[in-house]
This record gives structure tokens, sequence and C-alpha cells, in this order.
């Protein structure tokens, strides 16, 4: 502020007694300044309403579109396990039994469908086999088909089971498929939509919370209603997990010897800047990094957590590091000093003064650093992580060589999905991976508000 | 045994050594500590690193050079020696805090390396495959050429300058977004909101960072692009492009106002609270307070914060390709649509091309010539930073 | 060892991988494969990194393997490679559901698209504002055309079936070689306008539809499947006064269509357990034959699954030339 | 050793204005109290010290005439204290134009991370107090001068103030004060760093500005409260135990605490 | 008024052993010349005062005995210093040992933000000189009474350090200095903040640990060099102008510039 103002200076020179004013009323200058001081407040609650104003508007759509997720609607109808369907060579032999695939057991859910609407009296115009067919999800037959083989007993009885819908069944209880969009909807229609709507009245279609889409695995295109998080939470917390055990320790072990330690010269110079420049590599270049190194050179399998957890802690180690180093930055030396001078190492000073003032920011510097790892896609793209994976990986430390997926991978290979149902699972898939983020970060930010403190 | 499992013990084994050297240098003090030219704590912690570190090297290059299994087992030897070693060792006047230190120091030096080993490997697993796009595509055409249109068929022309412009110009408008929010927020975080405010809206801003960018993209692609077109971009005849780069840099500055914001926030609230009070007992305005004496004392933190948002900037792809469009185009016009480096770089990497191809090997080349001029950006934040930073005590 | 299959390649085959892949884990004892997008070109490298645990054994491709990536492949020592083209994806122009009907020819498609026609014997912009413009029959509605990107395989396709197609047939190439040499001007054949009207799109088909639904003037380019998918939402053009289908790819009827190809490698087989089994079972009537889960998904089945069947079981390799 | 410099100054306190009225003023930092219940007129155009043992809140009162403690979240201040009249704590009263006619040097040195010239043309800077460059530069001249750093720092004005040592940066914290030309001078130890020369010069500069403002000066040394001061205040655990013209507490002390603080003294 | 306790301490020089032996000592902060080649030896059991004008070299001498400098970038450190007999410049000497066996008061408080129990505590911990919690107590008490702060917080040890008043915040870092038992004790203006009770128990303190330790001690005020010391340096414009028994420079210097400043005295 080098303005010099319009009104008269007061005098300094001798400092004569000024008028007498009065604190309650603001002389013009003081007003202006006070108007300054508003406006700069207020444009901090700005910036704080339009952050968390993009913020809530995100959130809200997410949970708009993804809430449903975790709603599934079944039928409950009698399923006759026909013996020549499912046994056509009629001896229960398991092996024989095998030989026909999911894609035969569609014939029994189609017939019981058939057989239940007439048993009702259920009289819809244009209901034809196709109708039937499509009625019920690809996984149910799946299902069918597990069940049955693991208990040939099953065979020739009628069993009453929840029966997964499609996805256009499903979608009719959400509110994404109305009976007007049925009708132009090549996947299904109206009499499949008064279909539904018939078994609803009569308590045989049920919506109900749907645990299946957090805890089992992807599926393909053809069901959607199937597809679900399994994988992808193992995988995201076996990668994060490896990221929180190396970055964390490294990033801040890397910046305490830079800033603390190394000798202030050229050389350091260089490093220094070469960390905020990883920041700035764009992510699928880890990957290409990631493949070379790890998978090529060190042998380690494709498509394994391990892998992704070692690309993503390469990429969240500027991020530390950063912030890291501002945050010792920060430290005032006075407190240096108060340690050296009652004879601490440097070592010391670090562990016991300065790494804990500095400790919110290098909370902070893993919250985001993490919660840019948590989300990204493009690194794990190379190394074979952006894959359909359907077995769960096992427990650690076997685990983290198996093949596995990642949340944020789910989500977008969701959104290039062409049933529209996966877009309601990305989202709900998103809300997942917010859960998720949420949980990792709870015990930082806990942890920075209690080491927050002025000096 | 696998390799995790002898990790384990060696740990297991590590933690045994600590307890033990801290109860032998206790007992060689006849238990009285102040006998002892390092704490007994240092004791232990020598026995411990002398177990363990060399044991998990060794254990980690035979897992590297896949030599053979009987090896590992003798990464446990190792330990074990290690042990015996370091125990050995443990005397009253024995400088083991010195030897800690030393080691810890060791462990610090090879922690930052890493970083350069990273950097070493990009420019390595870059540089090879861009010297093969070069032989097969004249740089001068890619480093000034103005045109990007690659096409399967071979004759691309593959110019560089669309790609830049739209990196810079995106990235420009994104943080004219991130950091005038970003910073005001952080301001009113640290300096006027209350803890309790502050506790919640703190942690909540920074979700923004954990959002997906997919999400932003499409939100974007589906309600801002729309949005500017019709509302700005036509009434203005700037153009009907859905897909804008003030769309794509709109989005994008809200994503990275946690960087800006959380990090800004940390390193105001290191300010001392001495110097505040200099200011405000001249009777300077709480915000004159701010930004005459806080913000310049908090600068080079400030600085890394807008760089590290800076640089996700120009990292960001999803974002771009639904905000902004695929469209290589040098335009000042910022409702029209345009594209970025890094949005090149995975398009061309997983595209349909020809691996082979300058098609796809431009990507490497994009890769390296980002990294170089990245690295200069940061050269030039660095001795801004120097030139303006003010250490407070 | 592995036990699981690795796939990756072509993000428009992915979807029928995954379909596979997750019926042949129901269906056989073998874990299931682990299916990968990425690109055909990214597959194909990956494909061609050499042999051993740490490659993939399958590559996705919606083009056929080229020259100079055969070439790698053997120079790493991948020399046994089976080629199995297993059907057909329709290529489609779809509009806004409650826009008015596109009866295109591949001729109105060029000459609202094309960066430069011919007017006059002379080569000026494209001066094409509306599709009126271009065909009075045509309604008369504002051209924007989503168009995938450069990476997409689809673009090639589009350039060769439509762009080139349709310029030969308006006679502007005859036109344009007239004014220039014959290269130059099958290169201004399918160089598309970069006034706004034509969109390029990298992402995938569902960003397509996303800016069609927040452009209702918008055309799109889309695979046949994503469009079976999404009849709700979008109208699908005619081409040549064919409407696109299974069928009408299937027979020819319909122009635009590309084929779809995995290579596996045979040196894996025995290797990798199941490996054999999963490429059989790729190809098997009840899964990529017409009714199977594969064309009900929208694939074209190849008129000749028996044929490309018989190869595989006999394990018939690319040829070394 | 003669070391005391006892100038007799013709003191007429009647016939000064009262500047700052406090009533009950209490001090609370959380649960403690700092200051219990403490009365006192401050006149103008006076020099008035304040004297107690370490810790009995004398920088907590000062703190609290120009309302620095509002920037303590845990301080809670209670009763009247008026400044010309004008309650200082009234809802209405912006702190920013009461601490720029009350201004204040704090305890321990607290230069801004800038420049030396910076540091003391902060205060002017913000309030307009010169209307060009070289208007500026007299001030800080003056200020300088007057706190008589002028001739150890006028070749490296552009130094950073932090970089000064212990002495000089509380010289330049009461350059920095005087530059903004309070009405009231806040300062707490103003010359607890300085050696005896640069302590007179000081000294002189707080008898200077009496002529025009009142000063309140928090020191140890009663020769210094004795030398510079004609009223004094006597602080002990919170209260406010005596407090009259300088004169008489240190020659007829009436409290027996002050009695045994000033005949124990040393310093 | 008498302030001056003036206690005649029968010091024999020569029967002492030198602990510090300095040679030419040069200080440069980057361009500016602050310490120029100075000599002195300190004794071992003896208090030394240094003493001078502001800004005159005192602390940045005080800072080299146990190589505080180090931690200030710009600062250089050339000739010899020798710490019993041995250069504590020296590449093998490690400055941790140093510092542990050379503790420092600084002249600015700089209390941990830590409770007021952990900062004193800190030194003893972190050296090992208790065996048990009891015997922590035991130091941190003693220490506390020593700086003459034990009353005033023994209610509040658990309350952190930066909450204290200046006065209390400066005897809490001497209080933490003396916990750690070094050899040699160095105090820049340890009693500036200090009332003159406090600064008279502190003085004791200094004396007894006379009895085992050196001292050093900066301070502005004539009256506590002399009776504190039995060694004086005087420094003037970096250079350090006379060194001898507090008695003689106070008495008889032999240098007109010691001459005019020890004259020239007032606080
Ligand atoms: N960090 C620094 N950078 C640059 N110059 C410095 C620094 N510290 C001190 N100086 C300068 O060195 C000279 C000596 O400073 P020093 O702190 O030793 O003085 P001092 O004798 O302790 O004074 P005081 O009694 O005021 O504390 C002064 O002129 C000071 O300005
Ligand atoms: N921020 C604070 N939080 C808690 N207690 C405080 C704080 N500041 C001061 N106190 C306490 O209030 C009392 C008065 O403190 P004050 O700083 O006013 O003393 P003082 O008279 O200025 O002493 P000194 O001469 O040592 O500076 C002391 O007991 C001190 O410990
Ligand atoms: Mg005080
Ligand atoms: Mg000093």
């Amino acid at each position: 502020m080098t303005d010099v103002t319009s009104q008269p200076p007061r005098p300094v020179d001798p400092p004569a007694a000024p008028a007498r004013r009065s604190l309650l009323i603001e002389d013009p200058r003081t007003r202006r300044r006070n108007a300054a001081e508003r406006r700069f407040r207020a444009y901090g609650v700005v910036a704080i309403a339009l952050a968390m104003g993009a913020l809530v508007f995100l959130l809200f759509t997410i949970f708009r579109d993804g809430t449903s997720a975790f709603f599934q609607t079944y039928a409950r109808i009698p399923v006759a396990i026909e013996a020549q369907v499912v046994d056509p060579a009629g001896n229960r032999d398991p092996a024989e039994m095998q030989k026909v695939l999911t894609m035969g057991y569609g014939k029994l859910l189609d017939n019981s469908l058939a057989a239940y609407v007439e048993a009702n009296g259920i009289e819809i115009e244009g209901l034809d086999d196709r109708d039937l067919s499509s009625f019920f999800s690809a996984q149910a037959r799946a299902d069918l088909r597990n069940a049955v083989l693991a208990n040939p007993e099953l065979v020739g009885t009628v069993i009453e089971t929840p029966v997964m819908t499609s996805s256009r069944i499903d979608g009719m209880f959400k509110g994404r498929v109305s009976r007007e969009s049925a009708a132009i909807d090549a996947k299904t229609s109206v009499a499949q939509y008064d279909l539904a709507m018939a078994m609803e009245d009569r308590g045989d279609l049920q919506t109900r919370f749907n645990w299946d889409f957090v805890t089992s695995t992807d599926s393909s295109d053809n069901r959607p209603e199937a597809a679900g998080l399994g994988v992808a939470i193992l995988g995201s917390f076996y990668m994060m997990l490896i990221v929180l055990v190396l970055s964390l320790p490294i990033g801040v072990a890397a910046s305490i010897y830079l800033e603390e330690f190394a000798p202030k010269n050229r050389l350091t110079d260089l490093i220094e800047v070469n960390i905020s420049n990883l920041a700035a590599v764009p992510s699928i270049v880890f990957g290409i990094l990631g493949l070379a190194v790890f998978i090529n050179f060190a042998g380690l399998p494709r498509s394994a957590p391990i892998v992704g957890g070692l690309v993503l802690t390469l990429m969240t180690l500027p991020t530390i590091i950063i912030s890291t180093r501002a945050a010792l930055k920060a430290v005032p030396p006075s407190i240096r000093d108060a340690a050296l001078g009652v004879g601490a190492s440097r070592m010391q000073t670090m562990f016991h003064h300065v790494l804990p003032l500095a400790m919110p920011g290098i909370l902070t510097g893993t919250i985001i650093g993490l919660a840019q790892a948590l989300g990204e896609t493009a690194p794990l793209l190379l190394i074979g992580m952006v894959a359909f994976v359907t077995t769960y990986p096992s427990a650690p430390p076997e685990g983290f060589l198996d093949p596995a997926s990642a949340l944020p991978v789910q989500v977008f290979n969701w959104t290039q999905r062409a049933d529209p149902a996966f877009f309601e699972r990305a989202s709900g898939a998103i809300i997942v991976l917010l859960v998720f983020l949420l949980a990792m970060n709870l015990l930082a930010i806990t942890l920075r508000r209690k080491f927050e403190r002025r000096w | 045994m696998s390799p995790f499992w002898i990790t384990i013990a060696i740990l297991a084994l590590a933690a045994l050594g600590y307890l033990l050297g801290r109860s032998r240098s206790i007992r060689l003090a006849g238990g009285d500590t102040r006998a002892l030219h390092s704490r007994p704590t240092y004791h232990g912690w020598h026995v411990a690193l002398f177990t363990a570190l060399p044991a998990l090297v060794l254990l980690a290059l035979t897992r590297l050079l896949q030599a053979p299994d009987w090896l590992a087992p003798a990464a446990l030897a190792l330990g074990v020696a290690g042990l015996a070693f370091a125990l050995s060792r443990t005397a009253p006047q024995f400088r083991a805090r010195n030897v800690v230190e030393q080691v810890v120091r060791g462990i610090l030096i090879v922690c930052s390396l890493i970083a350069i080993a990273t950097t070493v490997a990009i420019v390595l697993s870059l540089v090879f495959e861009s010297l093969r796009f070069f032989q097969m595509y004249p740089w001068q055409d890619f480093f000034f050429g103005t045109e990007w249109t690659p096409s399967f068929g071979g004759g691309s022309e593959l110019g560089m300058l669309p790609l830049l412009w739209g990196t810079l110009y995106i990235s420009l408008i994104a943080l004219l977004v991130a950091v005038p929010v970003g910073l005001y927020a952080a301001i009113y975080m640290s300096e006027y909101a209350t803890p309790r405010v502050r506790s919640v809206v703190k942690p909540a801003i920074e979700v923004l960072a954990g959002i997906p960018t997919i999400v932003y993209g499409l939100f974007a692609l589906v309600t801002v692009g729309p949005l500017l077109r019709d509302w700005i971009a036509q009434p203005l005849g700037l153009g009907s492009s859905g897909s804008s780069v003030m769309t794509a840099g709109l989005v994008m500055g809200m994503m990275l106002i946690p960087f800006v914001s959380s990090l800004s926030d940390d390193i105001i609230n290191a300010v001392p609270q001495s110097l505040r009070d200099g200011s405000l007992a001249m009777g300077s305005t709480h915000s004159e307070t701010i930004r005459q004496v806080v913000l310049p004392a908090a600068l080079p933190g400030i600085v890394g914060a807008v760089l590290l948002a800076a640089s996700r900037a120009i990292g960001e792809t999803m974002i771009v390709v639904l905000g902004a469009g695929a469209m290589a185009r040098i335009s000042p016009n910022p409702f029209e649509a345009m594209t970025t480096i890094t949005v090149k770089i995975v398009g061309q990497l997983t595209g349909d091309n020809d691996f082979a191809s300058p098609e796809t090997l431009v990507a490497f080349a994009l890769g390296l010539t980002l990294f170089v001029m990245t690295l200069g950006l940061n050269v030039l934040a660095l001795y801004i930073v120097r030139k303006y930073r003010e250490q407070y005590e | 060892a592995r036990d699981q299959i690795q796939v990756a390649g072509s993000s428009t085959v992915l979807p029928y991988a995954t379909i596979v892949a997750e019926a042949f884990a129901e269906n056989m004892d073998f874990t299931a494969p682990v299916v990968e997008g990425g690109g055909t070109g990214a597959g194909l490298k990956q494909f061609c990194a050499g042999l051993g645990e740490n490659t993939i054994d399958v590559a996705n491709a919606s083009r056929p393997i080229k020259e100079a990536e055969l070439a790698e492949c053997r120079a790493n020592g991948v020399n046994n490679i089976m080629e199995v083209q297993f059907g057909y994806d329709g290529i489609v122009f779809a509009s806004s559901i409650n826009g008015p009907d596109f009866p295109l020819t591949p001729q109105d498609v060029y000459k609202a698209l094309a960066a430069e026609v011919v007017v006059d014997g002379k080569l000026v912009a494209n001066p094409a504002a509306t599709w009126a413009d271009v065909n009075p029959a045509l309604p008369a509605q504002e051209i924007t055309v989503y168009v995938p990107g450069t990476k997409h395989g689809t673009r090639e396709v589009f350039e060769e079936k439509v762009m080139a197609a349709g310029c030969e047939t308006s006679g502007a190439l005859e036109a344009m070689t007239a004014l220039s040499d014959a290269d130059k001007a099958e290169e201004a054949c399918v160089t598309l306008r970069t006034d706004g009207r034509s969109v390029d799109i990298d992402g995938d088909y569902t960003e397509t539809l996303a800016r069609i639904d927040s452009n209702p003037n918008g055309l799109g380019v889309f695979g046949l499947s994503f469009y079976e998918n999404n009849t709700d939402k979008l109208k699908v053009a005619t081409i040549d006064g064919v409407a696109p289908s299974v069928e009408t790819v299937a027979s020819g009827e319909y122009p635009v269509s590309r084929p779809l190809f995995f290579y596996v490698k045979k040196d894996h087989f025995g290797a990798i357990p199941g490996l054999k089994e999963f490429a059989e079972f790729f190809v098997a009537d009840a899964i990529a034959g017409p009714g199977g889960p594969l064309s009900e998904y929208g694939l074209v089945p190849d008129p000749e699954l028996a044929r490309v069947q018989q190869a595989v079981a006999a394990e018939t390799v690319v040829a070394a030339n | 050793m003669d070391d005391v410099r006892m100038v007799e100054r013709v003191v007429d306190t009647d016939a000064r204005d009262i500047k700052f009225q406090c009533k009950d003023v209490q001090v609370f930092y959380g649960e403690k109290h700092a200051i219990k219940d403490v009365s006192v007129d401050l006149l103008d155009k006076t020099v008035t010290a304040f004297i107690g043992p370490s810790g009995c809140g004398k920088s907590t009162f000062l703190r609290c005439l120009n309302r620095m403690n509002d920037t303590i979240g845990i301080a809670r201040v209670q009763g009247r204290m008026l400044l010309d009249g004008e309650d200082i704590y009234d809802r209405r009263v912006d702190p920013v134009q009461l601490r720029a006619r009350v201004g204040m040097v704090f305890q321990k040195p607290n230069p801004f991370p800038k420049s030396i010239y910076d540091n003391v043309a902060y205060g002017p800077r913000i309030h307009g107090l010169a209307r060009n460059r070289a208007e500026l530069d007299e001030i800080v001249e003056k200020a300088l001068r007057g706190a008589a750093l002028w001739n150890e720092v006028k070749d490296r004005l552009g130094e950073t103030g932090t970089g000064l040592s212990g002495g000089q940066q509380q010289r330049l914290c009461i350059a920095r004060a005087v530059a903004t030309a309070p009405e009231v001078l806040l300062m707490d130890e103003p010359c607890s760093a300085l050696d005896p020369i640069a302590t007179a010069q000081v000294e002189e500069l707080i008898d200077e500005l009496r002529a025009t403002f009142s000063v309140v000066i928090v020191t140890h040394s009663m020769q210094q409260a004795a030398r510079v001061s004609q009223k004094t205040a006597f602080f002990h655990l919170g209260n406010l135990v005596e407090y009259g013209d300088t004169d008489d507490i240190f020659t007829r002390p009436r409290d027996p605490r002050t009695e045994s603080y000033i005949s124990g003294r040393i310093g």
C-alpha cells in the first residue's frame, strides 16, 4: 500500500496533538480501509462458499445418480428345475451336467416365468418369448447353475428363490425406464413393463438393499445388474496400503534430508526443482515407468496391486515432499535454536520438535496425495490394472500379487459401457470411493487437528 | 519360506535386537544410564538397524535379481550375524547415537535419491522411444508445426504447438480459478474462521481433491459446457461449441482448489502470531496484516502449493477430454474446443494405431518435451521464491 | 506360475471379451481370465513384447495386425501367433431420439464434413451449414457430427467407408484429382472440416451420447452394439436406405462395418492353463454364433464362423513371411 | 556508582486530562484470572510506568489498552476502559482505529521479515501519513533517529529487519511504533535489550513524545521508572496495588507490598 | 538510590584453568564483518561478563562458543576456539556433544510449544540424566527453583510454555539450560525481562553454578556485570576492546572507549 491519499496527512514534524476524534465515528480513510477489510473478508467467504457449493453440487449429483446402485429388484417365483434341461443324460452325473452351459439355464427361468404368468392369470397383450427370456438377469442363470451343480438333488424339484431381474426391469423401479421409453427401447418392451408392474402389484417383485453391489465382482456388459465392487475395493485397499506405508515415510524422510540436512548447493537445488517437476509429470508416464521398471525389469506380475501401489507411490511422493518441505520451512528457526542449544542433535531436533510442528502440513500433503492416488486411473492403464477381473485377490501378502482392479478403474470402465444401468453403478462406485477416501483420511484429519497450533 | 515371511522374521529379529541392545547397554552401565554415552534406546536402535538393514537389502536384491531361492534364508542368517555384531559392539562409551544417526541419515539420503531415480527412470523410459520417433518424423515439424492431424494411413502432421497452446491456456484458466479461490479460502480458514468452522470446512474442501476426475469431466460435459455455450458463448457470438477451454479450465480449477487452499492454510497458520500482533498493533486492519505481513512470510509455501496445482493442471486428462474436447487448435477464443499435451499422450498411447508408428511414438516425444518444459517452469519458480522469500525470525 | 489368462487390446472388442471371459469362468474349471482394454496398438505392443508370464496371452484387435507389428513380435521371439477373426462391428450414425430422421448416403456425409469441397471447379472451404444445404431431402438442421478421434480404429473405417466412398460417388475425387494429383485428392477426401461442425471425440461412445444429450442437433458415430443398448435415446440413420442391424451388416447390405480379431500366443498353450480352451470357447457357436450372448449384445457374427472354429482347433498360426 | 540521572520534573497532574479511564478491569486466560479488578486513570501528556514482579499482569493490562488481547483466543476482558471518554470495548468501536491511536511496542521484538525501511514505513503507509516518497523517507529517518538506530542502519536500510541484533530489533520496533504517530504509546519493556547509551536515547525520545502524547511504559528498572515517568502503577499478582505520582511511590509507598518491592530493588 | 549490591569476591585468576581459548576469531555475516580478530581466554569456574553497546557482536561471539552460528546460513567463523584444549571447530568435533557441554540461554526467550515440564525435562531426557521419573521430576523442580520460576508454575507444569509472561518465559529458558547441567553456560541477557527480585535470584543461581561450571553472561547492566562476574570483556564494533578482571575494568579501564562506555552508564 503505497497509495498516497487525498486526505491531508497528519503533521509529523512536530507531532502536534491531533484533533480529538471519536472512536465511534470512522474517519473517511478508516472507512475506506474497513470497507477493503470487509471486501477482503467477503472474498474469503465467497471463496469458501464457491468451494463448498461446488462440493455440495458434485456430491448431490453423485448421490442422486448413485444411490440407486445400492438397490436391486428381485423376483420371487417358483422355479422348476427341469431334468431334461439341466441333465439331458439323465444320470445326475455332475461331469455330464456341467456340459450344460449357463445359457441353457435360461430356459428354466423362461418356462418358470411363463408358468407364473399363466398361474396368476396375468394377461398382457404382446407378451412374447423375448420379453420372458430377457426378464431375468443373465446372472440368475449362472446362480441357478451353480446351485444345481452344487446340489444335484435339486434336479426335478421346484424351488422358490429370489431371482435377479435384468437391468431394464430393475430400471423400471428406479425411474430409469418408463412405459414410454420401454416402447422404443430395443432391450425391453411395453409388455415387459406391464408384466413387471403386474408382478409388483402381486408383491412378487421386490427392490431391496443390495450388498452384492459392494461385495461381488465385476460382470460383463450383458449383466450390469450383477456388477459389484468387491475386487475393486480389495485392489484399492491393497494399493493404498502400499502407498501409505511407502510414500509417507519415504516422502517425509526425503523432505527432511533435503530441507534440513542436505548442503545447500547446485545439486540440491537440482533435486528440489526435480521433485516439483515430478509432480507435473502426467500420471500416465508413471504407468510407462512402472511397466518398464516393475514389470519388465523386476519381473512383478501384471495387474497386481503391488505394482499399482508402487507406481502410485512414486506418483504421490512429490505431493508429500512438496507439502512437507513447505511445512518444515514454516517452522520458526528459534525452535531449532532452542533444541540445539540444549545439546539436542539435529536428528533429535528434527524428530522431537520440528516434525511435530510440521505435522499438519505433512498430513495435508498425505491427505491430498492419497486422495489423488486413490482416484487415479491413467497410470494403472499400462500396468494392467484397468481390467476386467472377476476373481478376488487372496489375503495379503499373496494378494498383493494377484490380479485386481481398483475403484477408479471400475468407475472408468463402467462409464464407458453401453448399458445405461452401468452409469448408475459408476455413480454408486464413486460413493463407495468417497466413503473409502473419508475412512482413509479420518485418522489423518483428526491427527492434524491435534497437531495444529500457533506459536 | 516366502520372502514375506522372511521379512517378518527379520523384523521380529530386529525387534528382539532392540530389546537386547537396550538391556545390554543398561546392564553394562551397571544400571546407571548416566554412565552411557548414548541413551539405551539408541543402543537398542543400533542393534535393530544392524539386524534389519543388511538383511532386508540382501533380501530385496535376491528378489530383484531373481537369485536362487536358497539365498533368501541367507538374508535371515545375515540378520542374525548383524545382531551379534552390533551386540558385541555395545559398550558404555560406544557412540550409539552417532552411529544410529549416521544410518538414519543414510536412509534419508536414499529416500531422497528415490526421487532422483524416478526422474532418471522416467527420462530413460521416454528418451529411447522419443529418439525412434525423431528418426521417423522431423523434429522441426514436431516442435514448430502448427498442425496436429494424426491419421492411420501415415502422412500425419504432428506439430505440438496447438497442444502446447491448449495446455497453457487451460492450465492458466484453471489456475485463475483455483489460486484466488483457494488462497482466499485458505486465508479465511486460517485467519477469520472459528476453529469449529475450519475443522469442518477444510476436510470438506479436501474431498474435492478426492472426487475422481471423471466426475468432473462429466460435470463439465453435461452441466458447465452447455451452460457456458448457451449463456455466454452464443450470446456473445464466440462460437457454439459445447466443449471449450473455458469449460475445462473452470472445472479443473474447481478440482484444484484444495491443493491451493489446504496447503496454504497450513503454511499461513504456521506464521508466528507475533508477526500478526506486530502489524495489528500498528493499527492495520486484519486484511492489511494478511496481505502485507502474513502472505509474504508464507510465500514459499504458497508458491509450492500453486506449483502443485499447476502441475496437476498440466497432467490432467479426463476433465480436458470431456470438457475441452479433442481438437488440437491454436485460437485465442476461450470458448472453442482445444486439447492438451497430456490428453494426446494418453490418447496416442491407448489408441488403435500401430504401436511402432510415429502416431504412437509421438506420445513419448510429447512426454519428454512436457518434462523439459515443466522443468524450466520450476526453475523459474525456484528463482522467484529465492528472490522474494521472507524468512521470519 | 500364472494360472489366469491375460487379455488386452482394443476397447471395441473389450465388451465381447469380457462376456466370453465371464461365461468361460462360469462354465469351465479355469480361473477367470483378466481382460484389459487399452487400445489395439497398446494391446499388440504388450503382446509382442515377448513370451512368458509377464506378457499377455491374447491381444484383441479391431484391425488386422500390421506388418511392422508382426516384425516386432518376431524380433522378440513371439513367432507362433494365431489370428482369429470372430465377427464384425457395425458402425452407425445416430441422432437424438427427438430429432428428425436422417436417411444418409456416404455422399451426404462427405459433403457435410469434408474440409474443402469443389465448387465450380475450385477448391473452397466447405460452406455447408445445415444438412439441407448438402441434400435438400435432409432436414434443415445445423451440421454437428461427433466423430471418433484419430486414436480410434473406428475413425479409419469411417474415413474409408464413408468419407472416401462419398468423395468418389459424388465425383469430388475426380474433380480434385483434376486440380492436383491423385494422392493429394485422396487425402483431401478424408480431411474433416475444423470449424467445429465436425467434432473429434477422444473418449468413448458414452461421451458421444452425452454430447448428443447436451446438443440435440448433434449426430454421432457409434458402434452398432452401443446403439442397440440405447435405442431409447438414439435414432439411427440409414445409409443408402439400409438400416443397420446385425442381419444387414452380416449380409453386407449395410456398408459400414469392420472385422474384429483376437490374437493368441500358441507358445503359451500348456503354460497358461485353459488358453486354448478359451480361444475355442470364444468362437464356439453357443457364444459367438447367432443368438449367442455376443450377438445378443450386438456383435455381428462372422458368417464363416465354422471355418474359424476349425482354424482355432487346428492351431493355425499366421504365416511367417 | 552514580547511575541515577534523576531529573526533577515539575508535574502538574490536575492540569492534565484523563486519557484512559479504566474501571474494574478483569482479564481471564481461560480459567486463569490474570487481572483482578483494576481501576486506574491514565493521564494525557504523561509517562506512566507499570512496575511489578514478572508475571503479575503488566503486559496483559497493557495489551488491554489497545485490545491486542483480542488476538488471544482464550483471553477474556471485562470492565470498562474509556479512551477520551469512549469505551474501547464498545461494540461499535473499530479496534483498527483504536490501535492507530494507541500504538504498541512488544516485549519480544517482532520485526517483520521485510527490509528495515519497510518495517518503519509500514505504519505511515497504511495510515497514509506521507504524501510522497520524500516525506516517507523523512518520517522513516526521523523515527529511526528517535529510536537511536539511524547511525547503525542508515547504510543497510534495504537489509531484512530480522538480521539485526537483539537490541537493534528492539529499537527497530520502537521506531516502527513511533513512525505511526499514535496518541498513546504503550511500550512493553522497550529498553530491556538496550545498552545504557541507547537506553538514554530512547528515554529522551519518550520524554519528547510526552509533550504531545501519553506514554505507558512497562519496566523492571526502578531507576528507569523514576527517570522517565510521572505516574507509576505497581501491579502484584494481577492486582493494581498502588498508583500515584512516581515520586510518591518511590519515596513514600503506602502499601507494604510496594514498599517491599521497592526496597528489595536491585536492577 | 542505593542499588549496588557489590560483593567483593576474592578472585585468584591464575589458579584457574583456562576453559575456552579463543584465538583470532573472525565472524562474517555474508559481507558484514561482525567479529574482528578477537582473542580471549575464558576461565573455568568463573563468571565472565560480555558488555558493550547494542549490535557490537556480543551475541555473535557467544554463539560461536557453542557453534550455534552453524545454523545461520550466511555466517562464517574463522580462527581457533579451544575448549579444554580441543578445537571446537575441528571437523571431528560433534557439535551436539559440544552443545551438551556448552549450554545456552538465548536473547529472545524461545520456549518449545510444549508443556512447561517437558520444556525443562527435554535436556535431561535426551542426555539421559535421570534414571527414572522421580529423578527427572527432581531435576525439573531444582532447575525451575534455580530459575526462580517454581512457585509461579508449580501448579501448571502441564500448561504450554508459550502461554507464560515474557519474564516467565525467560526464566523457563534459563531453567531449561540449567537442567542439562552443562560445563559452560552461555547466557545472552538472561535477566533483561526480569524484575529485580527474580534478577537477584538468577544472579544467585549464576553464583552457585560458578562453583562447578563457567558461565558467560551478556548484559547491558553494568551493575549486574559488576555484581556477578569476575572477568569482563568489553566489545565495541566487533572488536574486543578490553578484557580483564571485572574490578579493573570498572575502576581502571585502560582503553578510552571502555572508559567512555562505562562512564556514560545509566541503566
Ligand atoms: N543473522 C544476521 N545476519 C546479518 N547480520 C547480522 C545477523 N545477526 C547479527 N547481525 C549483525 O551483526 C552485528 C552484531 O550482532 P550481535 O547480535 O552479535 O549484536 P549484540 O552485541 O548481541 O547486540 P545486542 O546487544 O543488541 O543484542 C550487528 O550489526 C547485527 O546487525
Ligand atoms: N496467552 C496466555 N495464556 C495463558 N496464560 C497467560 C498468557 N499470557 C500470560 N499468561 C499468564 O498471565 C499472567 C500475567 O502475564 P503477563 O504477561 O501479563 O505478565 P507480565 O507482568 O507482563 O510479566 P513479565 O514481566 O514477565 O513480562 C502470567 O501468570 C502468565 O503466565
Ligand atoms: Mg510482560
Ligand atoms: Mg545480542
